[in-house]
């Protein structure tokens, strides 16, 4: 069962608006995801759910409660040795608000402010590293953190990435050459403030800037303004719930899955992972594993995902999406010209999953052509031709310079070559790094820590990072300035060809023309391979706008159509037990866009068959029925059946196969769980009421207590002439 | 049942019963017998078996408080170790909190 | 059940058969005495002087010690109807609120766990294997058809074993029959109460070790059982059986499905209502042939205002009673058919217990449920001067059965009523006034009624009302600060 | 923290009742049982209620809030009716059931006087229109949040809380009047319960006027306390007395073991 996880996520937090507290019962039929997998009884959850929700709830607690609708949390991940992210208490982070204007407004959070703990509201240019320090640092009269978000990009760049991606799981370890290993000859990211690598005991959230968090404004405003020095009460408060089940490492939290042997076992953290997809022109035949004689693929790679510091906001525009959407339609160009005339090498498309996290994707497959367990293996593989982020127009190809045998040298030289005629030929600078350097961060490294494949790495940068936003949330459609001119209707904007559709369709066609050079192809075919720029456009305009259009729903098939949403994709890789809404898209466009339609009824085509008496090309292809599109003058769409040598491969961290938790070579890392994602905002009284009021209470208590006693006492003679008293009776 | 209507020995055997039964790691029996025949130990006028029933009721105080004393000083232990423990902690533990060590 | 009157006559019979030869030495007369406080006891009121014979029964009997019984004798032969009911109307209410406080305490420990224990109230997918179909449907008409079956399916659940139950007696399985209402009432008190702390640990999310855990269980379980099954304090027991019901009604609140739940409310009581009036009720003929029988059995489960002694009656003390009184057997019978009420209920949890055979034995639990509630409270109107109130001899007696779907409907009333405390308060009134209303009936009718029909009918119709017209009244109200 | 608030406004609202409860009541099952069968009675009362405003809001526009506001008020007054009516009903069939005591038990006195019963079923009905009014509230008050985010005044909680106590005391106060005057046929008296009863529950339409509301209230529960006192037999003699000749009384009244 394919089910975006981000979808299912939403609906997670979803229930969290709706204030009643028997609707936070159901909560945990929506996290626990072994049920997910289970999906009819998961949908079956949301019915109830919904049910319940129906009934509504009273109407003092809606006096008191504004639930915030849109809250997106930072979640706990852990690894072999730590853990990163945020957690609430049990019962919710309550914090009286405080809308942080500048740095030196700290001060009155972390120490002047007369009624800790406070829950600091930042703008989004405050999300600092210094700020989180601070305030992480004074943390006992910090509750929380919510973070308004906003589209305006900060100026000068802004990404929790470290300034070193994966720096302990690539190639370039101590051993390898401690003069390059942990980026001491390139820091590739040097804007990384590591903010995503830390670790809070606070709940932080972001908050999408809308009528929620101008509630949050004003309630601020009118409760929360120090009048000559110190606020008034009622003060504004809020409550954030975001507590995360796992805790400590990922060793501890899988032991901790597997003890726990009860009617009801109560699961703590899932393993990242998600689905590699891949592809190749020549069928490959996909149940025989191992090696296969007298094939050698050339490998096209680009990765899938991306992070930022909050759970499902990944918008990963430069980091990933530029990168995959150049080889989709590289290949879409490859289309003809393979299917024309066939070169001799074999062209293997992969899009790794998983990456931003130690390399899980290219990881498992590299673990899985070692212990055949992939149609090919490494010595299958030619050459790797891997795409970074390319968006800028000026490529540079980054290539991997080999100490140990020259012969790879030379194949490099060769792919370098070809790169460069190709570029030419397409009419894009692709020039070298100018001084020897280690590779960036790139799936290639996981290639080259087994052996010695001759590859090169394309890249936007000559050094360090071009992207000023990597893995932040801010690397989106405007950072990329896909944008569109006003008054364009979503079909408008899915056609209208922007700049960077361009850069990239001239950057897909150099690399297609490597692609088929490097496989051995024919020079008269290079003229005729050409990306294009329609295609990519309408790819961007999915993947960073909008999946929910009009191309998108014609490729996919009737019952993933739901998948598809109003919003950019997110990149979160997720856990490792349905594949995202990333994967889902790529898988059919890559079918589409390489895959031919043969005239196949819907019934065979579902069983993975050209027709009745055929059991054999499942094995080579991958048949998928989709919707289509509706003709002109008819609202019924009509589906075709698209062949395809797509499939998609496990990208679950090896490290959990062989149980090896504390891996040093392997990714470690696991997302916590949690059961309810949430936050509202409220006003709290005075402890002077509060004390007031049970002061008060108490003295009524005691005194009619005493009155009643002693009235009782002496009720017949109070009330001598009727036996009964009214309120002493005896 | 209540001892009002119970014979003296009946009442012996019955609090001998309990006392001896209280050995079987059962703390919680000794805590009846002593409440239960409190009464009869020491505000109840004198009869024969008294005296039995007296020593039986303070012995079971006696292994109550025993118990008492070893129950919290594990359970002190227990909460503060547990996380330095790790594995093995985890594998003592019943109940494993969530999102604290 | 149905023949109490008949149970008062002949312990009259009894008594003065008993009495008549004037001058008797003091032992048989104090025989006579238990026989004769049994068989008042036979009339409902029972276990306490069963305890009390019991005792007497059991060792050497009370006439050893100068205890009251021996000053008794005279005045308990002139018990007659009209001085009944004055006694009944006057310490009935007594016995009445002696009801009220462990029904009270009962519900008040289910509707907290509800309210605190999420675990309790929340849907995993998990149900019992009495009501297999989903109540999950999309389709409202779906989820009532599946409902219906489900409680079909309980309530021929519950018949065909009261048939079992019925047969087994008639061919003497006492063995069979007790061996499993011991087994079930260890696995109430143990493996519930295991699930039981481990919800309230993860609730309040503290770290629990498995040694101190087994020190606790296995001392909460063998003391239960030494109280329930052997002797034991009686506010002890008292709280045991509370305690016990409590487990039990989570367990269906759990995991009955919400309209499987209400309707299988009503059918039972319905049912228990059917059994009691008609004249072939399993019930009634389970008692008439220990009746004719002549022979107590197996030992019950019944929360008493007053002492229950269980034990004896069945094995030590058999013989010597067999002889004297007619009344004891039912009075026993009774019991014993209330008593698997909680012990069976609680196999009925399919979900855990693996294996077939013992559910098939387990499933007799809601009959006995009803049974007890066929044979529920009846203070006995011994006639005894009303100064001294020693309450041994006039024993108010309620099966668990009540007390666990009481709480039954009050926990799902507060489960299911969108977290508003007005229809947990509701069915919690409705539940004490049917409760009322069945007491005043009995004193007047002087015949066994059952006590699930009026409550449960109260408690539904005002759990519906409450829910979906009191309510939003209620809230609105709340909302604009008025008061009526 | 704001458990402060929660048993805070418990101890306002049902202190009283309470304590009430605990000294005469409790220790007497026929009390108890009359108890608990007024609040079904008020129960009922307010079940009938509910279901024609129920019925009348199905019918009527949702939209108009003017329209809603004013069918609520019609629930309102419509309810108090019917509280009284039962009222009534419950001192008809307390009659009766009385009138079964005497003539059952040998004793020329009935177990329980209808003094007694004005008395309970009055705390009776208190306890349950109390309990129902303010249970969710207080429920709520536990927190973290106090009322007020959308401007409503943060004495909420404390104004109803203190609302609830007069209304628990004003039901027991006009259970003894309303019963006294049916004894003694009195018909202004119950017509001036009902009144007083509709005059109360209007003056809380003009909450969150709070003062503007608590206050008449107040005044309201203080002349029919002094009512109820003298109906009940209660004279300012009597308070002289027991006032001056204290502590014999105590000696007399702990004496005699109840």
């Amino acid at each position: 069962m394919v089910r975006p996880r981000t979808r299912k996520r939403n609906q997670e937090a979803e229930p969290g608006r709706f204030p009643c507290q028997h609707l936070l019962l159901c909560f945990p039929a929506f996290q626990t995801r072994k049920m997910d997998l289970l999906s009819n009884k998961w949908i079956i959850n949301l019915i109830v759910c919904l049910f319940s929700i129906g009934v509504g709830c009273n109407s003092v607690e809606k006096k008191i409660y504004v639930h915030l609708n849109y809250t997106v949390p930072c979640v706990r991940l852990l690894n072999a040795t730590h853990q990163i992210g945020c957690q609430s208490s049990l019962s919710g982070n309550v914090g009286v608000l405080h809308v942080l204007e500048s740095e030196e407004n700290l001060d009155w959070v972390l120490r002047s402010g007369p009624n800790p703990p406070y829950l600091v509201i930042l703008e989004h240019p405050l999300f600092t590293r210094s700020i989180m320090m601070k305030l992480k640092s004074g943390s006992s009269r910090v509750a929380g953190v919510a973070v308004v978000a906003s589209n305006t990009v900060p100026p000068d760049g802004f990404s929790p990435h470290t300034t070193c991606p994966n720096e302990n799981s690539g190639v370039y370890s101590e051993n390898y050459d401690p003069a390059l290993a942990h980026c001491n000859v390139t820091v590739w990211n040097p804007l990384g403030n590591g903010l995503a690598y830390e670790e809070f005991d606070f709940p932080i959230f972001s908050l999408k800037d809308d009528n929620d968090t101008q509630v949050i404004r004003q309630c601020y405003m009118e409760h929360n303004r120090a009048v000559n020095g110190t606020p008034q009460y009622p003060l504004c408060a809020m409550q954030l719930y975001s507590h995360m089940s796992a805790v400590t490492d990922t060793a501890t939290c899988m032991r901790r899955n597997d003890i726990n042997f009860s009617i009801s076992p109560e699961m703590v953290c899932d393993p990242l992972g998600d689905y590699n997809v891949w592809a190749s022109t020549r069928p490959l035949n996909n149940t025989a594993k191992g090696h296969k004689d007298g094939e050698s693929v050339v490998i096209a790679a680009a990765r899938l995902d991306s992070r930022s510091f909050f759970f499902d906001i990944a918008p990963g525009a430069e980091s990933g999406v530029s990168g995959f959407v150049t080889l989709l339609a590289a290949a879409h160009a490859l289309r003809n010209a393979t299917q024309e005339s066939l070169p001799p090498r074999n062209i293997f498309y992969t899009f790794f999953q998983g990456e931003t996290f130690d390399y899980i994707g290219s990881s498992r497959m590299v673990y899985d052509m070692q212990n055949d367990q992939f149609s090919v293996d490494l010595d299958n593989v030619h050459s790797v031709l891997e795409i970074g982020q390319v968006f800028n127009g000026i490529i540079s190809s980054l290539y991997h310079v080999s100490r140990k045998n020259s012969s790879v040298n030379d194949e490099v030289r060769k792919l370098i070559d070809n790169l460069q005629s190709a570029a030419t030929a397409a009419g894009v600078s692709a020039d070298e790094p100018s001084f020897s350097q280690p590779l960036p961060p790139s799936s290639f490294q996981r290639f080259l820590r087994d052996r010695q494949i001759p590859g090169v790495v394309i890249e936007d940068h000559q050094s360090a990072f071009s992207n000023r936003f990597y893995e932040s949330m801010y690397d989106n459609a405007e950072y990329l300035n896909v944008t569109y001119p006003p008054n364009l209707t979503p079909e408008e904007q899915l056609e209208f060809v922007t700049d960077v559709a361009k850069a990239l369709t001239e950057v897909a066609t150099m690399v297609a023309k490597a692609l088929y050079m490097q496989a051995g192809g024919v020079e008269s075919q290079l003229s005729n391979i050409k990306a294009d720029p329609q295609i990519v456009t309408g790819m961007l305009y999915g993947f960073l706008v909008r999946s929910n259009n009009s191309w998108f729903q014609q490729l996919l098939p009737s019952d993933l159509i739901s998948h598809l949403a109003d919003r950019p994709t997110n990149f979160y890789v997720g856990v490792a037990q349905q594949s995202s809404e990333p994967t889902l898209l790529v898988q059919y466009l890559l079918a589409n866009l390489t895959g031919t339609t043969p005239n196949i009824t819907q019934e065979d085509c579902q069983n993975q068959r050209e027709n009745e008496k055929d059991t054999e090309s499942k094995h080579m292809f991958t048949y998928m029925w989709v919707q289509g599109a509706a003709p002109p003058n008819s609202t019924k769409r009509e589906g075709f059946c698209v062949r395809s040598t797509v499939r998609l491969s496990k990208a679950l961290s090896p490290a959990f196969d062989l149980k090896e938790f504390t891996s040093k070579d392997y990714s470690t890392w696991t997302e916590s769980r949690w059961k309810t994602i949430k936050g509202r905002i409220f006003l709290v009284a005075s402890h002077e009421l509060e004390m007031l009021t049970l002061g008060v209470g108490f003295g009524i208590l005691i005194s009619s207590l005493l009155i009643t006693y002693i009235v009782s006492s002496k009720a017949d003679m109070l009330f001598s002439s009727g036996r009964e008293p009214t309120n002493a009776t005896y | 049942m209540n001892l009002e209507r119970l014979p003296n020995e009946e009442k012996l055997s019955l609090c001998r019963k309990y006392y001896l039964g209280g050995f079987a790691f059962l703390p919680f029996l000794w805590l009846v017998n002593v409440v239960w025949f409190f009464r009869e130990a020491f505000v109840k006028p004198v009869y024969s078996e008294q005296l039995q029933i007296k020593t039986y009721v303070k012995r079971s105080a006696f292994g109550l408080l025993l118990w008492v004393a070893v129950l919290t000083t594990w359970i002190t232990i227990f909460q503060h170790f547990r996380a330095e423990w790790g594995e093995v902690g985890d594998y003592l533990s019943f109940t494993i909190p969530l999102g604290i060590p | 059940m149905a023949n109490n009157a008949e149970d008062i006559e002949n312990n009259i019979n009894t008594q003065e058969t008993n009495v008549s030869p004037g001058p008797t030495p003091q032992p048989q007369d104090a025989g006579g005495v238990r026989a004769r406080s049994r068989g008042g006891s036979g009339g409902g009121g029972g276990g306490g002087d069963g305890g009390g014979g019991g005792g007497g029964g059991n060792g050497s009997g009370p006439e050893q010690n100068g205890q009251p019984p021996a000053a008794r004798p005279p005045r308990v032969v002139e018990t007659d109807e009209e001085e009944d009911e004055e006694l009944t109307l006057k310490y009935g209410a007594k016995h009445v609120i002696m009801l009220f406080v462990p029904v009270t305490l009962c519900m008040v420990v289910v509707v907290a766990t509800i309210k605190s224990v999420s675990f309790y109230t929340q849907n995993d997918g998990q149900r019992l294997i009495y009501t297999p179909f989903p109540e999950d449907t999309d389709t409202v008409a779906q989820r009532a058809v599946n409902s219906i079956l489900n409680a079909t399916i309980m309530i021929t659940v519950i018949i065909v074993m009261t048939l079992v139950l019925v047969l087994l007696y008639k061919y003497r399985c006492y063995k069979v029959i007790q061996g499993w209402l011991f087994l079930s009432s260890l696995l109430l008190l143990f493996f519930f109460s295991y699930i039981y702390l481990k919800e309230v640990f993860k609730t309040y999310n503290v770290a629990m070790d498995y040694f101190t855990l087994a020190v606790i269980i296995w001392n909460f379980g063998v003391v239960g059982m030494m109280c329930i099954h052997w002797k034991g304090p009686l506010r002890l027991q008292q709280a045991y059986l509370i305690m016990i019901s409590a487990l039990m009604a989570l367990v269906f609140i759990k995991y009955l499905p919400e309209w499987t739940a209400w309707l299988i409310l009503a059918v039972i009581s319905v049912y228990d209502l059917l059994a009691v009036l008609c004249p072939k009720g399993p019930l009634r003929i389970l008692v008439e042939t220990a009746q004719e029988r002549n022979e107590p059995i197996f030992p019950a489960l019944i929360y008493s205002s007053t002492m229950v002694w269980l034990v004896n009656m069945a094995d030590t003390d058999r013989p010597k009673r067999n002889s004297t009184d007619a009344a004891s057997p039912q009075q026993e019978t009774a019991d014993a058919v209330a008593s698997p009420a909680p012990s069976s209920l609680s196999q009925d949890d399919g979900g855990f217990t693996p294996t077939w055979v013992n559910q098939q034995q387990h499933q007799l639990g809601p009959i006995q449920s009803t049974e007890d509630t066929r044979r529920e409270i009846q203070e006995m109107p011994s006639a005894r001067p009303p100064v001294d109130d020693d309450d041994e001899e006039r024993g108010v007696k309620l099966g668990l059965g009540d007390f666990i779907f009481y709480s039954m409907l009050v926990g799902k009333a507060s489960a299911t009523a969108s977290g508003d405390w007005n229809t947990t308060l509701a069915c919690f009134v409705a539940i004490l006034i049917g409760l009322c209303l069945t007491l005043l009936l009995l004193a007047i009718f002087k015949k066994a009624l059952p006590a699930l029909p009026i409550s449960i009918f109260f408690g539904l119709v005002f759990y519906f009302a409450t829910d979906n017209l009191v309510q939003p009244f209620m809230d609105r109200l709340a909302l604009h600060q008025f008061y009526i | 923290m704001t458990a402060a608030v929660f048993f805070g406004c418990t101890f306002i609202a049902f202190g009283p009742a309470i304590a009430l409860f605990l000294f005469t009541i409790a220790r007497e099952p026929l009390r108890v049982i009359f108890l608990i069968a007024g609040a079904f009675f008020w129960l009922v009362s307010l079940l009938l209620s509910s279901l024609v405003w129920f019925i009348s809001v199905q019918i009527s526009n949702k939209e108009s809030a003017a329209q809603q506001k004013g069918l609520l008020i019609f629930g309102v007054v419509l309810s108090v009716l019917l509280q009284e009516t039962f009222r009534f009903a419950y001192y008809k069939l307390l009659k009766k059931a009385n009138e079964g005591l005497l003539a059952l038990s040998q004793e020329e006195t009935m177990p329980i006087s209808i003094r007694q019963l004005a008395y309970v079923s009055g705390l009776g009905f208190g306890f349950m229109s109390g309990a129902f009014s303010v249970v969710n509230i207080l429920a709520d008050s536990v927190g973290p949040g106090t009322v007020g985010i959308h401007g409503d005044s943060q004495h909420y909680f404390l104004s109803s809380a203190f609302m609830t106590m007069a209304i628990i005391l004003l039901h027991m106060f006009w259970g003894v009047v309303f019963f006294d005057a049916c004894e003694k046929q009195r018909w202004w008296a119950v017509a001036a319960v009902v009144i007083s009863h509709l005059v109360v529950s209007c003056l809380t339409f003009q909450n969150p006027e709070y003062i503007a509301s608590l206050v008449p209230t107040y005044v309201i529960l203080f002349l029919m306390g002094i009512w109820a006192f003298y109906s009940a037999g209660g004279s300012l003699r009597n308070l002289k007395l027991c006032l001056t000749c204290k502590d014999k009384d105590f000696l007399l009244a702990n004496h005699r073991p109840r």
